[in-house]
């Protein structure tokens, strides 16, 4: 057995991701459990801005929504929605951003709104709230999703949010997409990249104890693999103290 | 002089078949006024609401609305919402319609109503199935570079409903904290009710003008209720009911529980002091609970010029 | 740590032929970046300004610009701006092109590039000659009522100069009083100079980050420069120095009496130090004069939310 | 002699034009001491709204430009130009606005642009401002200045604001234009207003001591006359005592 949860391993490899980063879109739960990583280890330079109009929060608890008031006292700016959309995501401010999905296909691409027919729905899930033009406008797209058969499927049966759509070459800037798109996928299994020829996502990195098959037996499509397919080196103890003892003590999102 | 109570409020701005918009990201949700709209029976609302929350949640659970216009259904931090997923999936009480947009694109359409602007444009709905969904949605082509820019058409909804911390008996609403598309919301609408958690004097307004986030010019209603957001928060004022938010998940997963939550928290009292006692006798502890420490602002100088021709 | 000196601000981010917008809606001027970019011997700038105001009639005459992208060319209460006229009317001392707008469609141009839009709309340039000097201003037509409506480009300065009462040595900078344009000229711009009257500690801002209008993120470099808005005004610092309005009036109607101002108070000083030193020895009560009283904002509570799962 | 001068004429007529007029948009000088004339004789609800963002202002001095400190300490509220521009203005919240010109013509359109051929003009002059949008947003507009033939033109040189156009029926409304136009043209001599059905300017009513010949000597075209021409009545004592003890008691404006 290992010495760490599958959900402390995401966020691992979520804030390892981050290295360099400077402004970082962030939702609750693991995502802000793992930019406050990066901010301590790789990237101290790194500005979380909330989808609620925080910018330069510290929060004094961890934030149970990302409107959680302990995100606005003592935050460097709050601002209006407007702003937010039209500033600081459309206005090309934002360098990564973080999403999630009950359903992603093989470029990427994301459905976070409905299962079965959108009139009739089987269930109806969120929508988009931001992840439409977050997809669209952040420089770099990192999803963060559980690996699940019903989750990485061939066809998506409704598109929230854009990928790398059906990766024909230049199709995101010929619609005018001023993000680069989806660049990983970190799972509780492994870690996705995309190719950048063809836009179609490929096993990047495995972790420890799992294997490729496992892997696989998860994902609807036949998977591309990495010529220099890597083992995701292991939460280190300093990672795993700053989650344990400081991040998430309570263990709300990592057990 | 425009205070006057919920009741009122809500009798004289709130009728069947408007459209109506409860607004506030997460924070400074308007509980009792949705209340009160509940138990006044109002019928084929149009809800106007960026993130529909536990309060449309319950609305259309107690079989409000016909309409819901929105931009992300969930119980930030907790799960679905159930009712609304009750009614979009089975038709539970009633059939809801949807017309659903981005976030951005629920922010564009307030901006639109609240400028009177034929539409507003925005960079989304590119390559994805929203837009296919809502034949709202369009596209116009710029004079400068023939780009491709999705619009969305203007929002005024018949009545707004914007909970903040503070104005005076005129109208001059203050805010701070998450800030959301609650003025946007305000200037579009025909009508306008604040409710707050105190009534200042003016001169308290006058001290920082540039807090007012609502002038009196589009306020016709101002309802003094205190705790009138829980279970929501008012930055400074409250905390977050986390443990309702989570209980909620729980209730409104059956319609009947729901119902039966209704008829006792809504249906069951008289007003929202009524529901405030109800809680109190459940949790004596429960404003304490609630209550955040204090982080004052440090006051700004705006100075006083009253010298002639400095 | 972005706080540096105005000098150096000056030279690296302002070069000759650079779009350059110095905002500040009657108040927060920034005449010492102004002053110090004339020192620097700039040429061929697009200024761009809602109001040129005597900041820009001072740079024109210097010889900095080549054209004047603006709405309103006046000496708000006193007059005419005399050098700007001298150079649209009699190309002295050089030609200056200008691309005129409304108040409007300089705030549209400016949000427009704030927020990366290819257009902003405004319902505006009906039955007037303003559309017709500027072919920058076009028309598209709404997809939901066929009603034309007016357009302007976005406006991306490649600087842009930002006059505010505060900032941290970060760039995070809070603004009250009039606000302007600032935010969006700030946003639109590839470079921000935040020139303030007194950096703070970061606790400070944190303290009210609802006053924060210009974020770090978009900030380059911060100049402390107190006084540095003078003759214009910062709401709660110092008054507007009106004498000097009316003094300007009487100076700028003549090339010879400008230049020599020019060569006395900007190119006779090293730096605003200098500007200030010289002002005091004219005047050694002018900050007297200028002096606001004291009107301070009542502080807001934020609260402090440390509980955890309240 | 007169015991008032032309400015306090001016002032007072502009006061009593706002009888019962709730939000006014309002420039510094003449129309300021207007706005706060009427908000203590016809119309006590007025509330003020200046070109800066400033409502609800309590000025300790009078202001020497919309933009003077003295409107922002102790106001309402303070918003940015695009709030002002978008929401209020456009957004239709504004009642009453006051405009001047340079020059005129007989539809109330105006010229505040310049004198002479635009690329090399005679004379430069301000611009447009907020002008151009407060005459198509503003439900009615009064303008006022000085009747001066120069200034009365048959032919505007630019046209900055529109005002009746060229007099057609339900011109304005067919452009698109939400407010009702000019209404009135406050002048040092007489008071205009503009037919309904052919939005021409006709002299409406005239000052003390001024002759119909003497108006229509400084209006470059024929002018048009009330069958029912006034006599303006003259400033009372009590409007006269309001601008002089406290209004401009300095005699900035007035005199």
């Amino acid at each position: 057995m290992a010495d760490y949860t599958p959900s402390e391993m995401m966020i691992v490899c979520s804030a390892r991701a981050l290295a360099g980063e400077r402004v970082v879109f962030v939702g609750v739960g693991l995502p802000n459990i793992a930019c406050n990583l990066a901010r301590r280890t790789v990237a101290p330079d790194l500005e979380l801005v909330y989808e609620s109009g925080v910018f330069g929060a510290r929060p004094a608890r961890l934030p149970l929504s990302i409107g959680d008031p302990t995100l606005v006292s003592g935050a460097t700016s709050v601002c209006p929605m407007s702003d937010l959309f039209m500033n600081y995501l459309q206005g090309g401010r934002i360098e990564v951003a973080f999403l999630g999905a009950a359903q992603i296909d093989r470029f990427g691409n994301l459905n976070t709104t409905v299962i079965g027919d959108y009139r009739r729905p089987k269930v109806r899930l969120p929508g988009s709230g931001g992840a439409c033009e977050i997809a669209i406008h952040a420089q770099k797209v990192f999803i963060i999703t559980r690996l699940k058969k019903r989750a990485f499927v061939e066809r998506l049966e409704f598109i929230t949010s854009a990928g790398h759509l059906t990766g024909r070459p230049n199709q995101r800037k010929s619609l005018g997409m001023p993000g680069s798109g989806p660049q990983r996928v970190v799972t509780d299994k492994a870690v996705f990249r995309f190719d950048a020829d063809s836009g179609e996502m490929f096993l990047s990195s495995i972790h420890p104890g799992v294997t490729v098959a496992q892997v696989q037996a998860e994902v609807s499509w036949p998977l591309k693999i990495a010529a220099d397919l890597q083992t995701t080196p292991p939460p280190s103890p300093e990672e795993l103290r700053l989650i344990r003892a400081e991040l998430d003590p309570t263990g709300m999102y990592t057990t | 002089m425009k205070i006057t109570a919920m009741r009122n409020a809500v009798t004289r701005y709130v009728h069947d078949g408007d459209t109506v918009a409860i607004e506030g990201f997460t924070a400074f949700i308007g509980f009792a006024a949705a209340h009160e709209i509940i138990r006044q029976g109002r019928q084929n609302l149009t809800l106007c609401r960026m993130t529909p929350d536990l309060i449309y949640d319950q609305m259309i659970a107690a079989g409000c609305a016909r309409k819901l216009i929105f931009s992300y259904l969930g119980n930030p931090g907790v799960g679905s919402l159930h009712c609304i997923r009750r009614a979009i999936e089975k038709n539970i009480p009633r059939p809801l319609e949807i017309e659903e947009y981005s976030h951005f694109g629920m922010v564009g359409r307030y901006t639109a109503g609240a400028a009177r602007l034929p539409f507003f444009p925005l960079k989304s709905y590119l390559g994805v199935d929203i837009n296919r969904a809502n034949p709202r949605i369009q596209f116009v082509t710029s004079p400068y570079s023939d780009e491709n820019i999705a619009v969305v058409p203007p929002l005024n909804p018949d009545v707004a409903v914007i909970h903040a911390q503070r104005a005076d008996a005129n109208g001059n609403t203050q805010l701070w904290g998450l800030l959301g598309v609650q003025k946007e919301a305000a200037f579009a609408a025909e009508h306008v009710i604040v409710v707050v958690e105190e009534i200042v004097d003016e001169a308290v307004i006058r001290s920082d003008p540039n807090r007012t986030v609502i002038p009196h010019v589009v306020v016709d209603a101002v309802v003094h209720q205190p705790f009138g957001a829980h279970p929501s928060y008012v930055q400074g004022y409250y905390d977050r009911d986390n443990k309702f938010y989570q209980e909620w998940d729980k209730i409104s997963r059956d319609a009947g529980q729901t119902q039966a939550w209704l008829d006792e928290w809504v249906f069951g009292v008289d007003d929202w002091t009524g529901y405030l006692q109800k809680l109190e006798t459940r949790e004596p502890e429960i404003r304490t609970r609630l209550a955040p420490g204090q982080a004052l602002s440090r006051p700004v100088n705006y100075g006083l010029y009253g010298r002639e021709g400095a």
